[in-house]
């Protein structure tokens, strides 16, 4: 019975770590940079929504959707202005100018809402399932996430399979240059790439302070290297290995916490996750690459 | 008027200038072919005209519109294909995704069939490996579909820079006739080459490229038998 | 005693049987050529002979050892030193420092002694120099010492990599394509080198060239290769004469 | 031969500015002339540049991104204060007290990145990143349950509480997990920050030029070809990542002993503060030594200095991050730059091959 | 809440022009250190404005024995280093007395500096033992140990509880601090501790198994020593999990209600002991918080109140000593130290509170329930 729950709270905290992960690595699999900044626009979709909802009384769907815009458009313009004059440059450039954006977002959220916690109200309104006697509970939000990553996997997947943009994509993240060469605008499908990230970070922001709704400019940071330690689990790049990723790492992370040590659970959670790169050094599902020599 | 127009065109890399100023016209239906040493600016001028470096000072005009300033998937979909150096195939990509991506630019699905048609029967080691990642080709399959890559964008004009580099004799003359049937079909053609007497037995016209310079140009017939040109690059 | 003896050589990736049971005999100082159609298998046995890929079977016999399974640098120790197809080199060293990583392994010295500066360190930094130098030269690179291996010419960087592989001191050299992309005339100086090369160091060389004018022009004894086997082998002119040849390869 | 010249001018020139800064602050010093914050930041000076300096062994050299560097730091720092309060009232005077620490702190750090790297160099590009950031989150998190107690008895240890130590009357806490280590003897000086960067910095020039030097950059260039040539690829490797794991001990002990609490938390021993170290070293150049050590400096007193602007100050790093690095690395940017350098280089004759 | 950016009017004078201490011989420079920015910012900005509002009153009402206050507030990151860069700041801006540091970890560090420098401190709500190790030094707060000591000696006194859980955030020194003592003085009390989980600051998210865990165990009392951000998630996964334990916290617990959007039925019954409730009748207090709120937009929580304090302490102590700003640091310190221990002060933290050589205040805590949405002094 215990292990059930644990279970259950694994796979509904893993949730949430999958959603965001799912934007990681979709940038990361096109863009093929590290965007540290993923969880801060992630904090960033929470606050527009809970700025909608709780102060400005309007229906979550209605905070959701602007949440969505807000981060689609915030997404794209830090694109913009940060990554693409760095286009040719390093990768170590972007990350680092990836971690100043954070920063950055980290000190604007703090500068108009305070460093106050505050309390997000939950978006969703479906009830909790109760199983077994009400011994077993599974939260409306923990539903909703779960379901809401699945038909974004399956929407990005068919997207990136069987879409025009979704080829263009592949083959921008693969040689650019050859990508021009084929017609392919690489500035809008980079742009197009971060807006999808975006909104789906803005997604992902909303639910998980539905989850757990305590939110500050700080709210994104730990989720967010959580988030690409299950992109990478999984595989980074990959799209149903970032979902399996994340919810792997949830589980890991509660069944540590039940059964080892509490304290201990985040130090298990990244021994795993080398044991499993040492085994599989591209991650779970990660495409094996073999150089060509 | 000329297909595709060069005019005075300057590129730098930093404050390094590999061409230092060259024009040439390519009018339709001819076969073009650019022949140079080792770094003679070739690859240069062929990723200049089709915009995927910016030519500090000068001119191109495709169709009589000015594409200087015009981004290369602008180009590209004005009806310029460019089979690159080193062929550049998407390699965790299959060959048929590969295929698709030439056709990028193009909508109409059935057209598109077709024209996959018509390029796996030219190359019919194509289709037997539709399904395989394009990086695990050998040199000479590579070379095969980023011609074919490049077909399949129903270009205009096709720039190639050296299709012939590291493939097998026999292959190589299969490439040469492939350029001419190309060339037949009615497609205009710029071909960059280091194996300059193939190049010239099948092209109209051509240039000789020296460090950034156009330093011979003419008739192919005339270049080939020139002596500066066979001395320096057909080796005789 | 051949210097190499290679038999029933064999690898598969996936479904594709990539070299098949392949086999090669090559003389001390021989000028050996490897040729065949493009996805022969040509590469595929150099990777299989310098340790890059695991044969699934066969084994490799070099200068009486056998050196099956070893690798990639055990079989640089043992002597086999190579180029490759698509250019490697230590891009942002100097040519110079390209060629002194060649010489790693006969000239020592300890990390410690380098981090020290103990008179070893000079004494042996200047014998690599003159070494590197005087390899240099033969390859007329001596003038580009100090550049950046990346920005020298696609030519010069294919002599580099021989360079490089002639610093490790091997018993066989194994170039991938040293021709492709050069000119006819570049051609023609490339093969008085790969002469040189051979005269002056006693070399034995094996090559994969699809260049039939440096093939015909210095290769003593060839081996086809097609589909991943040994069409037919024997010395240059015979070989080229060969219909089977003609048709898989050369045509006309 | 003149590039042996150019290197060894270069290389004299950032011993110079080190020793220059040294001479400089001491006589500013006497002088009165130094505020007591920068006075304060002296000895953190010198750990980030020694950090910087280590990292860039391991990013700019072996070519192989490391978010885990606070990690060694972190160890060194434990070890190195533990070594300290236990041999507080045995091993005198202070100053050989501290030098053995630093010899502590190292080795402790050493056998950590070799530990670390003999998984972890298996892997590739970002995937080894996230291995080292990783490491580097473990060292932090078992740290953080660690207690550990002394009393006649010997030694005790915990992972839950000070109290499970079971320490006689009179015991002494030593480590105290997520209070981490307190009481730390404050030996570092400015001094002995610049002595040691001094040291890092002559281990660390002298390896890059060096046939080790070589070697590692080869196999940063092209594994392939360097295993080709018979490089041992997983003994450079090792050997660099634990040198860069070693330095970066020895700042860890050089911080520990310059506060008197040592904690581990995500701020100075976590990937936060890994981060911070890239940012110096991918600022200052990556593979640039000289750059590392100003881009330390620089990003170290930035956030001083613009005490004076209080909520905006993060807000106003971030975006001088941001506009720093585009102008550095983007494409326009590096074009101004070399403009600018063309132009204060216009009359020299410019010299073949770079 | 817009705590954050409205309040710049303390911290306006130039730390860097301003460092020569002849200018400042007229006034008192009191300097103070805190987060106000990362995931701690919360703290540094209720001890920024409490001590603003306290520094205002007194100028207001003629200064300290005739001479006015200046006050200049540094961030400090809730970083040990960075605590010492902001001391070091604020003594090149001529700081005579510092309240600091907010929080405990960086308040370790700089007290080993005003120690050296033999500078007057008192910090508002350093809890650890070693904030206060020296003589230099004094707190406002209660220390971690009592704290955890009080409350499980209340749990026990009035039978609160049989089977006690607790959860505490072992990355934490203050939380780990008030968990240590509970847990020994637990042993003496007639109630069982079943369950103790710990979090960290690296997963500070989900409880669910912490949570799950105590009311697997039975516990009809769960003890939460720390701050009410935590606290927020934890009272909404009992919710979730249907757990309706006796909740009992800590100080840390004091704002929970101001949470924004907060459900406060959550928080129902939670009881802490506190040294200050905002909605106390005390004149003092009401005072405090109608300008709290009118200047800072928000309910003031025991930070901003112990903030608050401490300057009137300071004034007491300067008073009682017959300090003038002309003294040395050395020499106000002296002074001050002596002092201290005559003080006895009433204010809004507590009445009647003196201090010992040990810098520990002597004050009674208050016992604060949350009902009907409201802190309730008990
Ligand atoms: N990305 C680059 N950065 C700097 N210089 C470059 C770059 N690409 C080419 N060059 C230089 O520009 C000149 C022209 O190069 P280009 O590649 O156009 O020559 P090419 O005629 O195509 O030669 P090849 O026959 O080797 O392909 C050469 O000197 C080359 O070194
Ligand atoms: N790592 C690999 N994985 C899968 N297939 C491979 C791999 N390496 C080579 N192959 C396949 O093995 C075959 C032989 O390749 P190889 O590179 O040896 O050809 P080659 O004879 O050198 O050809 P070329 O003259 O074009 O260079 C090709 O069909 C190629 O697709
Ligand atoms: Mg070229
Ligand atoms: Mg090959």
């Amino acid at each position: 019975m215990g292990f059930i729950s644990y279970l259950v709270n694994g796979i509904s905290l893993g949730s949430v770590y999958a959603l965001i992960a799912l934007g990681y690595t979709m940038v990361y699999g096109i863009a093929k940079m590290l965007n540290f900044a993923h969880g801060d626009v992630i904090m960033i979709g929470a606050y527009v929504a809970f700025t909608a909802v709780s102060g400005m009384g309007m229906p979550p769907v209605v905070g959701v959707l602007l949440s969505v815009v807000a981060c689609t458009v915030l997404g794209v313009l830090i694109e913009r202005i940060a990554y693409k004059p760095l286009r040719k440059a390093s990768k170590l450039a972007v990350l680092i100018t990836a971690i100043g954006v954070s920063y950055f977002l980290q000190n604007v959220a703090l500068l108009i809402y305070g460093a106050n916690t505050k309390s997000f109200t939950s978006v969703v309104t479906i009830p909790a399932l109760k199983l077994m006697d009400d011994k077993l509970v599974i939260s409306g939000e923990t539903i909703v996430t779960v379901v809401a990553c699945l038909i974004i996997m399956a929407g990005l997947m068919t997207f990136m399979k069987y879409s025009k943009s979704g080829r263009a994509m592949l083959a921008v993240s693969e040689d650019s240059g050859a990508a021009q060469l084929m017609g392919v605008n690489v500035n809008a499908t980079i742009a197009l790439t971060f807006a999808i990230g975006s909104a789906l970070a803005a997604i992902a922001g909303v639910l998980m302070c539905s989850s757990y709704p305590a939110l500050t400019p700080y709210t994104g940071s730990m989720p967010g290297i959580k988030a690409f330690v299950a992109a990478v689990f999984g595989g980074i790049g990959s799209i149903p290995g970032a979902f399996i990723g994340g919810i792997l790492l949830g589980v890991i992370e509660i069944l540590s916490k039940a059964y080892i040590s509490s304290q201990l659970a985040d130090a298990i959670v990244f021994a795993v996750l080398i044991v499993v790169l040492l085994v599989k050094p591209t991650g779970l599902l990660g495409k094996q690459i073999q150089e060509k020599v | 008027m000329a297909m595709l127009e060069v005019k005075d065109i300057q590129v730098y890399y930093g404050m390094i200038q590999a061409i230092k100023g060259i024009s040439f016209e390519v009018n339709e239906g001819e076969v073009i072919a650019l022949i140079g040493a080792n770094g003679a600016g070739k690859t240069t001028t062929l990723q200049t005209i089709t915009g995927l470096i910016a030519p500090k000072h000068g001119e191109i005009l495709f169709e009589g519109q000015d594409i200087t300033k015009v981004p290369a998937h602008k180009i590209v979909s004005m009806g310029m294909a460019h089979v690159p150096e080193g062929r550049r195939v998407f390699a965790q990509l299959s060959v048929l995704d590969n295929l698709k991506l030439g056709a990028f630019t193009r909508k109409d699905k059935e057209e598109i069939e077709e024209t996959l048609l018509r390029v796996y029967k030219r190359f019919p080691r194509l289709e037997e490996r539709k399904n395989q990642m394009a990086g695990t080709l050998s040199g000479g399959e590579q070379q095969m579909l980023a011609m074919g890559r490049a077909l399949m964008s129903h270009p205009k004009i096709i720039l190639m820079d050296e299709p012939s580099m590291g493939l097998s004799p026999i292959f190589v003359n299969e490439i040469f006739d492939i350029i001419r049937e190309v060339s037949e079909s009615g497609t205009t053609v710029l071909l960059v080459e280091q194996n300059a007497k193939k190049a010239l037995s099948i092209a109209d016209r051509g240039y000789v490229l020296e460090t950034g310079n156009i330093v011979l140009e003419g008739d192919a017939k005339m270049l080939l038998d020139n002596d500066q040109v066979k001395k320096a690059y057909l080796g005789e | 005693m051949a210097l190499l003896e290679v038999k029933n050589l064999g690898i598969s990736f996936g479904g594709l049987r990539a070299v098949d049971d392949f086999h090669l005999e090559i003389e001390q100082g021989q000028l050996y050529g490897l040729i065949g159609p493009n996805g022969a298998g040509k590469t595929t046995v150099f990777n299989l002979l310098t340790g890059v890929y695991e044969p699934t079977d066969g084994y490799i016999m070099l200068d009486g050892e056998n050196i099956t399974g070893k690798k990639t640098i055990e079989i640089n120790k043992h002597g086999i030193a190579r180029t490759f197809q698509n250019i490697r080199l230590f891009n942002d060293l100097t040519v110079l420092d390209n060629v002194k990583v060649g010489l790693h392994n006969h000239h020592k010295y300890s990390t410690l002694t380098g981090i020290l500066r103990l008179p070893r360190y000079y004494k042996v930094e200047k014998e690599m120099n003159e070494r590197a130098m005087e390899l240099l030269k033969v390859f007329d690179l001596d003038k580009e010492a100090d550049y950046k291996a990346s920005n020298l010419p696609y030519g010069k960087q294919r002599k580099l990599e021989i360079a490089r592989a002639l610093a490790t001191d091997p018993k066989l050299l194994l170039l991938d394509e040293p021709a492709a992309g050069m000119n006819p005339n570049e051609t023609l100086e490339l093969m008085k080198t790969i002469r040189f090369v051979r005269d002056e160091f006693h070399m034995t060389i094996l090559l994969i060239e699809h260049d039939m004018k440096l093939v015909s022009g210095i290769c003593e004894k060839l081996t086809v290769l097609n589909f991943g086997q040994v069409l037919t082998e024997g010395p240059t002119a015979e070989v080229l004469k060969d219909p089977k040849v003609i048709t898989a390869y050369l045509g006309e | 031969m003149k590039k042996i010249n150019k290197q060894l001018r270069s290389n004299l020139i950032t011993y110079g500015i080190v020793v220059a800064a040294y001479i400089i602050v001491t006589l500013c010093m006497q002088a009165g002339m130094i505020s007591s914050l920068l006075q304060g930041l002296l000895v953190p000076l010198c750990v980030y540049v020694i950090l910087a300096i280590s990292l860039n062994l391991t990013v700019g050299i072996l070519g192989e991104l490391s978010l885990g560097h606070a990690g060694f730091m972190c160890a060194g720092a434990f070890s190195g204060a533990l070594f300290s309060k236990i041999t507080a009232d045995i091993i005198q005077p202070a100053g050989l007290r501290f030098f053995l620490a630093l010899l502590v702190g190292t080795a402790v750090a050493a056998l950590f990145g070799f530990l670390i790297g003999i998984p972890v160099l298996r892997l590739k590009g970002d995937y080894l990143a996230i291995v080292t950031l990783a490491f580097g989150e473990i060292i932090k998190n078992v740290v953080n349950v660690v207690f550990l107690g002394r009393d006649s008895a010997g030694f005790h240890v915990s992972t839950k509480d000070s109290m499970s130590l079971g320490l006689e009357p009179g015991g002494q806490v030593l480590i105290k997990g997520p209070q981490g280590i307190t009481g730390t003897p404050n030996d570092s000086t400015f001094l002995i920050g610049i002595i040691l960067i001094l040291v890092t910095l002559f281990i660390v020039i002298n390896l890059i030029n060096s046939r080790t030097g070589r070697a590692i950059m080869a196999i940063r260039d092209n594994r392939i070809a360097a295993e080709s040539v018979g490089i041992d690829i997983t003994k450079y490797k090792l050997l660099a990542f634990s040198v860069s794991a070693a330095l970066a001990g020895t700042a860890g002990v050089l911080y520990a002993h310059n506060l008197s609490t040592l904690i581990a938390l995500p701020k100075n021993f976590g990937y936060n503060m890994s981060i911070m170290i890239l940012v110096f070293v991918v600022l200052g150049g990556i593979g640039n030594i000289r750059g590392s050590i100003i881009a330390a400096v620089v990003l170290t007193l930035l956030p001083e200095f613009l005490r004076s602007l209080n909520d905006y100050r993060m807000l106003i790093y971030a975006v001088v991050l941001i506009a720093t690095m585009i102008f550095t690395s983007s494409q326009g940017g590096q074009e101004i730059q070399e403009r600018v350098k063309a132009f204060f280089k216009r009359g020299k004759k410019a010299e073949e091959g770079k | 809440a817009c705590g954050g950016s409205k309040d710049t009017a303390g911290t306006t004078t130039d730390s860097t022009a301003a460092s020569s201490d002849a200018a400042g011989s007229d006034t008192f420079k009191i300097g103070a250190t805190g987060p106000i920015t990362g995931g701690a910012a919360i703290y540094g900005n209720a001890v920024k404005n409490g001590i603003q509002i306290a520094v205002d009153e007194i100028n207001e009402a003629g200064g300290i024995g005739g001479y006015q206050i200046d006050y200049n507030f540094q961030d400090d990151e809730h970083d040990a280093e960075k605590a010492v860069n902001a001391y070091n700041n604020l003594k090149d801006w001529g700081m005579q007395v510092l309240i600091g540091t907010t929080t405990s970890a960086p308040c370790i560090a700089v007290v080993e500096k005003t120690h050296a420098d033999n500078m007057f401190q008192i910090t508002p709500s350093g809890t650890a033992v070693e904030c206060v190790q020296y003589d230099n030094a004094y707190r406002m707060c209660f220390s971690d140990p009592t704290q955890g000591t009080e409350s499980a000696k209340y749990i026990g006194e009035n039978g609160m509880a049989q089977k006690v859980a607790v959860i505490y955030d072992s990355s934490d020194v203050y939380s780990t601090g008030i968990y240590e003592a509970f847990a020994a003085e637990a042993a003496n009390q007639p109630f069982e501790i079943v369950s103790v989980e710990a979090f960290t600051a690296d997963a500070k998210t989900d409880f669910s198994v912490q949570v799950q865990k105590s009311k697997d165990a039975g516990a009809d009392l769960l003890f939460m020593p720390f701050y009410y951000t935590e606290a927020s998630l934890v009272l909404a996964e009992c919710n979730k999990q249907g757990y309706e334990p006796t909740f009992f916290g800590c100080d840390g617990m004091d704002g929970i209600l101001g949470v924004e959007n907060f459900d406060t039925a959550l928080a129902e019954g939670l009881t802490f002991l506190a040294p200050f409730v905002a909605k106390s009748e005390d004149e003092q207090v009401q005072n405090f918080v109608s300008k709290y709120e009118a200047d800072y937009g928000e309910t003031p929580n025991q930070f901003a109140a112990d903030a608050y304090d401490c300057v009137y302490v300071v004034k007491a102590a300067i008073e009682a000593a017959g300090a003038t700003p002309d003294m040395s640091v050395s020499d106000l310190c002296d002074a001050m130290k002596e002092a201290m221990t005559s003080v006895s002060y009433s204010g809004i933290t507590g009445k009647d509170i003196t201090w010992g050589e040990d810098g520990e205040p002597n004050k009674a805590p208050l016992v604060v329930k949350v009902v009907d949405g409201e802190y309730t002094e008990l």
